[in-house]
């Protein structure tokens, strides 16, 4: 499937819907059975959230004004984290994105150094659940023991479970029928997701649009990830 | 082939290295080959300081090939081990030179240090599984002369070595 | 003494050894005669300066606006000031370290400092080509204007009078021996600079103490200028170039042309000075070592600055690299590797070649000529770009949101484009190179081109020991 | 100038074997408190292991600390000995002579400790052979040899496989002492190692061109060692003031600077462990006080070079952490503190003849001197991972824990229990090196002073 390289993973992120709810947070928790942040771990400042909302505060009080920057990981296509790890724990695929393959991952951390977006996390400690989390757990996603780096993998079980359906089905993709969980809880459509290479697909033509722009241009690391920059009405 | 001639070693003991090189004078007068005779001494005296014939040696070309070795494989490793699994890394080059340069360098130095040490080892004649006839004192400032020689001229040898003052005369099998 | 030509005499063991009155007449002679050989070579060199400067006349009638039409002329100083005024430094350290095989080219490398004199002329005029725009990067920040036209001027001076006050120091006492043997102008005049030296022990001590602290001083000079005219014609010229090393860089590749230099000159002394009788072996052997471990280091911090930005791979980076290596500039590029690095490092890495004579000065010679290739891809390079682009450039990327930024193309556009010298250019490349010799020439017959009093010292200080039954040679190590 | 002392050969080898014949009961003392101590942190490594590397003070972002400040200031100990010994032994520096053998041991000692810390300082050490090793385990997939972190593993076994070979190269004729003056069991181990040596003279000039042959390959490898350490950082493209073209050669000379000092800690604690005032004296220590003022000079020159240059392109991140060192305490005060005692206090003290000759002086300018380039290191790293991020509130800071500074303490109980064994078995200053400069020795008289001569050997 991979051979002819139809696919470029990519998505765009309209800040100017963004209305900074965190859903696309927790969904990307549960589905990714990203351990739980507690209270200890903030302040520890070693909290995983493969998915976050920058927020900045503009104007000052009471013309205040709240933008919201959701970042997540960029999957550049020069990503300086990759050629880093010294056991290929991190790679380009064919298909755009940035892996990470947690068996070989000896956490040496120099990729969470070498990433200028700061989507890396390292498990300092082992996962933990309450018991009664521990059924909800994802059967799809491994969890992931302590020493390791983790991040977003634009929920990469979902996109080759339905590479597989596309192979039984001896279909084509249809845009918008693949997700992953933090595009799919967006209660406002501000993060879309699909094949950067289909020039039919939202993404594609999203992201030629006037608005675009990606963060950290001038480091040259060319993100899949595409911003659309917030529309300012007072203007 | 010449025919075996049984020859024997003498190990004549000097306390100061002026009478050493007296004896070796003496021995080189008396037509003693450069060969039939070795000095030991257990501190480092300038190169010809006792009128002894310099040798040569090969030891620059170890490193050379020491060298060439490491780089063949340091090379041959990057290169493998790059192209035999391509992943791309940062849109680096599958062949990157600049990291091969470095390993490769790092190689080539290996190398050519390990065969130094292998060409300095070979060329000072060790290592020597007996260390035949010797004596204890030359570490501690004697200046010892070890002459090989056959039973003809034994004698002459000894007395040269008598001559010169040597304080102690051992004899012994060759080894 | 006859005068035989020793090419195989190695070291001071093997030299007969002359008396103090041999050493007068033997170094003194060639300084007050003037031969037909030695009237041809400044006359012919003389006429080449004289094509350089209408050169630089030709230039300046058009002008300092065009800062392109420079970018030769600040070659060949950046050139000039590498290896010239690099020179010294080689007698300084070997002094400082009481090296024994510096006293043959103690002067020849001091001399050097008169052609420092006129090299700052040379480089007055450049100070009207840099831009004094506040608004790019530069080492001054907040300084008020024009600071790095004052600084580096200032700093020039400074190094130059310390050089010509380190040449006079160092050559008191052999301009009192000309002084009294000679008359005429020359000798009245070496008389006066000699300030009635007669060679108390108290002098001698304030002598050493003096040339100590002025070439410590020299040191520090050197260092700051070449950080300073890095910075401030080179990299601060060039959008989004930010190179540490390069300051530290260029000083290093002054140190090689350095010792080139001082090789060069010690080699022509002794092939053309008839001194073969005073510059034994020893000097080109311990030189070739040092200069074989510069040349090295050369390739080590090119290859730390260029791992740097090839790894980072920052799209201002690249550009910096495509300038520099792979664009109009390239040929420059690959010349100065090759004949700064891989050339001298196939000759010197022999040591049978490090023996003789001629092998390190041919690595000198292709080094030099590496030396200037490279200051041509720098300061030709550093020199194609306007004032307006460095602003336009400078604003850029220092914008703290890449919001603003459009999503497409280079952060700088590609406007270098190759920049072959033209005819001034040529006319002031020749005149630039054939300047130091013609000064160089002229000043050996004001100065003994080999110290003296270095000499005498050395055969004071040198003796012949048998240690058992063979000679070596003993050095005094007094203090 | 050069004190004469007066010493037989035989009297050179009583005094200098001192270490390996002698059993005083300081020795067992000293060695019992540093296992202890190495012990303590096996078990706080043990902990760390078995808890994860919660346990550290690491954070996000700052992934790297106390552990990679470490490694960092222990590669850099470990220049001492490839510098001292063969710039020494190129330049042929007469009062190299005490000093070469105890820094190349220093060099080892330190080095096998530099390598225990990125191991320690992995998630998962167990699974470092992938790592280190272009083997291939059964996945095919090799070490990525275009991560610096290979390049380090591939120059550090280069050099720690060179010195211990040029160590053991010119160990050789003072093994054959040993074997001459040992009994039993140890006369025979002595027997093997030193190979059959007997000191003749093509043996001692193959010796003589070892150093220098040696000395001239292990250079560059010195060099390219902690340049590959600094690429470490300076490859970080997303950590702007570690992404510096300095870091190569400021690494390396910082590396000489603090590791020159530790080889004059190290020989002034032998001296006055030893006896050794014969031996180690004033000149030696007023050679490396000259050296360390061009090496220290040199240093600081780099420095600005690295400081300035970070404000050069005024980039907000780079900015920031200099305010952050100029302004904001506790950072404020390790960088006055490092200044202080890595340049301003010792270079100018050493340009004095007399502070460079005292010994007491010596060894508190030394070691002052690493106090501040470990301060360096640790300044480099962590504020650099601070202040790291562009735009997010990720900046953080670092406070190393309990664990963290059991094991850094350690390692330096480590380095020296690791040289007080090897005094217990090889003699920390060369016995031929001295006997070499006893007959090289001459006295030549100018006028009506002595003046004292070295011969020279072509």
């Amino acid at each position: 499937m991979s051979e002819k390289n139809e696919f470029k993973w990519g998505m765009v992120v309209d800040t100017d819907r963004c209305t900074g709810c965190q859903a696309c947070v927790i969904a990307c928790q549960a589905e990714n059975n990203v351990s739980l942040n507690t209270e200890d771990r903030f302040h520890q400042r070693r909290a995983i959230e493969w998915i976050r909302i920058e927020r900045y505060w503009e104007g000052e009080y009471p013309n205040v004004k709240a933008k919201f920057l959701p970042v997540l990981c960029q999957h550049c296509e020069n990503a300086p984290c990759e050629p880093v790890c010294p056991v290929f724990a991190t790679y380009h695929n064919n298909e755009g994105l940035n892996v990470q393959v947690y068996n070989r991952c000896v956490g040496t951390r120099y990729c969470a150094n070498n990433d200028p977006y700061q989507v890396r996390f390292f498990n300092f400690w082992e996962p933990q659940w309450p018991k009664t989390l521990e059924n909800q757990l994802n059967p799809d996603v491994t969890v992931r023991t302590r020493g390791i780096m983790e991040k977003c993998t634009f929920c990469v079980q979902r996109i080759s479970r339905k590479q597989r359906e596309l192979k039984n089905e001896g279909r084509d993709l249809v845009d918008g029928e693949l997700k992953p969980a933090c595009v799919q809880t967006c209660p406002t459509d501000a993060l879309v997701f699909g094949n950067l290479k289909d020039p039919k697909s939202k993404v594609a033509k999203m992201a030629k649009g006037s608005r675009h722009y990606r963060l950290l241009e001038s480091l040259g690391t060319e993100p899949n990830v595409i911003y659309l920059k917030k529309v300012e009405e007072n203007v | 082939m010449t025919t075996f001639i049984p020859k024997r070693s003498l190990l004549g003991l000097f306390s100061t290295a002026d009478g050493a090189a007296d004896a070796v004078e003496g021995l080189q007068d008396q037509d003693f080959d450069d060969k039939d005779f070795e000095i030991m001494s257990g501190t480092p005296y300038p190169e010809g300081a006792f009128g002894e014939k310099t040798t040569n040696h090969r030891l620059y070309v170890f490193p050379f090939i020491g060298a060439a070795l490491g780089f063949a494989v340091a090379i041959l490793l990057t290169t493998a081990t790059q192209v035999s699994y391509p992943l791309v890394t940062g849109g680096k080059p599958i062949l990157s030179i600049p990291p091969m340069a470095i390993i490769t360098y790092e190689g080539t130095m290996l190398g050519a240090i390990i065969f130094t040490v292998l060409g300095i080892i070979f060329e000072s004649r060790l290592p020597r599984p007996k260390l035949g006839l010797y004596d204890e004192r030359i570490t501690a400032g004697y200046v010892g002369i070890l002459v090989t020689t056959t039973e003809d001229r034994f004698k002459t040898a000894k007395e040269i070595l008598t001559k010169a003052g040597a304080e102690d005369i051992k004899e012994g099998e060759p080894d | 003494m006859s005068r035989v030509r020793q090419q195989e005499l190695h070291s001071l063991l093997e030299l007969p050894r002359p008396t103090s009155q041999e050493i007068n007449d033997d170094i003194l002679g060639p300084t007050v005669t003037i031969g037909p050989q030695f009237k041809t070579a400044v006359g012919g060199l003389g006429i080449i300066v004289a094509l350089g400067v209408a050169g630089f006349i030709l230039k300046a009638a058009d002008g300092f606006d065009d800062r392109t039409n420079w970018g030769y002329y600040a070659a060949v100083f950046a050139f000039l000031f590498t290896t010239c005024q690099g020179a010294l430094l080689v007698s300084i350290t070997m002094r400082m370290a009481k090296t024994h095989w510096r006293r043959p080219l103690a002067r020849v490398s001091e001399l050097f400092a008169i052609v420092g004199f006129f090299n700052l002329l040379v480089f007055l005029p450049l100070l009207w080509t840099i831009p004094i725009a506040d608004e790019r990067q530069s080492i001054w920040f907040e300084w008020p204007w024009g600071a790095p036209r004052v600084m580096d001027a200032l700093a020039m001076i400074f190094l130059v009078i310390n050089g010509l006050a380190l040449l006079w120091a160092s050559s008191i006492p052999d301009l009192a021996l000309y002084g009294k043997r000679y008359g005429g102008t020359r000798g009245a005049i070496a008389r006066f600079l000699s300030t009635g030296w007669n060679g108390t022990p108290i002098q001698w001590k304030i002598l050493k103490a003096g040339q100590g602290i002025l070439g410590g001083l020299y040191w520090v000079f050197l260092i700051g200028v070449h950080f300073m005219l890095s910075s401030d014609f080179a990299m601060s010229m060039v959008p989004g170039w930010v190179d540490a090393i390069f300051p530290a860089f260029q000083a290093l590749s002054g140190l090689q042309s350095a010792v080139a230099t001082t090789m060069v000159a010690l080699y022509l002394v002794r092939r053309f000075g008839r001194h073969d009788q005073y510059i034994y072996m020893e000097p080109f052997w311990a030189l070739s070592k040092i200069l074989l471990g510069l040349t090295l280091l050369w390739f080590y911090f090119w290859f730390a600055g260029f791992i740097t930005f090839w790894y980072g791979r920052k799209p201002i980076e690249i550009n910096v690299l495509q300038l520099l290596m792979i664009g109009p500039y390239r040929v420059a590029f690959y010349l100065a590797i090759f004949l700064t690095f891989v050339v001298p490092f196939l000759i010197l890495m022999w040591n049978w070649v490090r023996r003789t004579p001629g092998g390190p000065t041919l690595a000198s010679a292709v080094i030099l000529v590496g030396t200037f290739m490279d200051k041509i891809r720098l300061y030709v390079g550093a020199y194609s770009f306007t004032d307006q682009e460095l602003t336009d450039a400078f604003h850029h990327e220092s914008a703290f949101v890449d919001e603003v930024l459009p999503a497409t193309g280079p952060l700088i556009p590609s406007f270098f484009q190759t920049n072959w010298p033209d005819g001034s250019d040529i006319l002031v490349i020749a005149g630039g190179l054939a300047m130091p010799f013609f000064i160089y020439l002229l000043a050996t017959k004001f100065i003994p081109v080999i110290s003296i009093w270095e000499t005498k010292e050395g055969y004071l200080l040198s003796g012949v020991k048998t240690v058992l039954r063979r000679r070596y040679l003993v050095l005094a190590k007094p203090d | 100038m050069q004190e004469r002392v007066h010493l037989t050969d035989k009297q050179i080898n009583d005094d200098l074997l001192i270490g390996v014949e002698t059993h005083p009961r300081w020795w067992f003392i000293a060695v019992g408190f540093l296992a202890i101590m190495v012990a303590t942190a096996g078990g706080a490594f043990g902990y760390m292991i078995n808890q994860g590397l919660g346990v550290t003070g690491l954070n996000r972002p700052v992934m790297w600390g106390f552990f990679i400040t470490n490694f960092v200031f222990w590669v850099g100990i470990s220049h001492a000995g490839v510098m001292i010994s063969s710039i020494l032994r190129l330049s042929q520096a007469e009062w190299r002579r005490p000093v070469t053998r105890a820094a190349e041991v220093l060099t080892i000692v330190a080095l096998m400790t530099a390598m225990l810390f990125p191991l320690m300082h992995t998630g998962r050490p167990w699974r470092i052979m992938y790592w280190v090793f272009p083997y291939d385990f059964a996945r095919g997939i090799w070490p990525n040899i275009r991560s610096p972190l290979v390049w380090d593993p591939s120059a550090i076994f280069t050099y720690l496989i060179s010195a211990s070979l040029f160590v053991f190269v010119a160990l050789i004729p003072d093994l054959a002492v040993l074997r001459d003056r040992s009994t039993g069991p140890r006369k025979q181990i002595y027997g093997v190692l030193s190979l059959g040596w007997r000191g003749t003279p093509r043996q001692w000039r193959l010796q003589a061109i070892a150093g220098i042959l040696l000395s001239a390959l292990i250079l560059p490898v010195f060099v390219s060692v902690h340049s590959i350490v600094s690429w470490d950082f300076g490859m970080t493209m997303a950590v702007s003031s570690w992404h510096s073209t300095i870091m190569a050669p400021y690494f390396v000379i910082g590396a000489v600077h603090s590791g020159v000092s530790a080889v004059v800690t190290v020989m002034i604690l032998l001296r006055w462990a030893f006896k050794w005032e014969k031996y180690i004296r004033p000149e030696h220590l007023d050679g490396l006080g000259k050296l360390l003022v061009v090496v220290g000079t040199t240093w600081f020159y780099f420095f600005i070079l690295e400081f300035l240059f970070g404000l050069y392109s005024q980039e907000a991140a780079e900015v920031s952490l200099r305010n952050l060192l100029i302004y904001q305490w506790p950072w404020n005060f390790m960088f006055f503190i490092f200044l202080a005692t890595a340049f301003f206090i010792p270079i100018p003290m050493w340009l004095f003849r007399g502070v460079r000759r005292s010994v007491i002086l010596m060894l508190l300018t030394s070691i002052l001197v690493n106090i501040g380039m470990w301060l360096e290191r640790f300044l480099i790293i962590v504020p650099g991972l601070t202040r790291k991020a562009d735009f997010t509130f990720v900046w953080g800071t670092y406070r190393p824990s309990i664990i963290e500074i059991i094991l850094v303490a350690a390692s330096f109980a480590f380095v020296t229990l690791m040289i007080l064994l090897f005094s217990k078995v090889f003699p920390l200053i060369p016995l031929f090196d001295q006997k070499e400069g006893k007959v090289l020795e001459a006295t030549t008289r100018i006028g009506r002073r002595d003046v004292p001569s070295i011969v020279r050997e072509e």
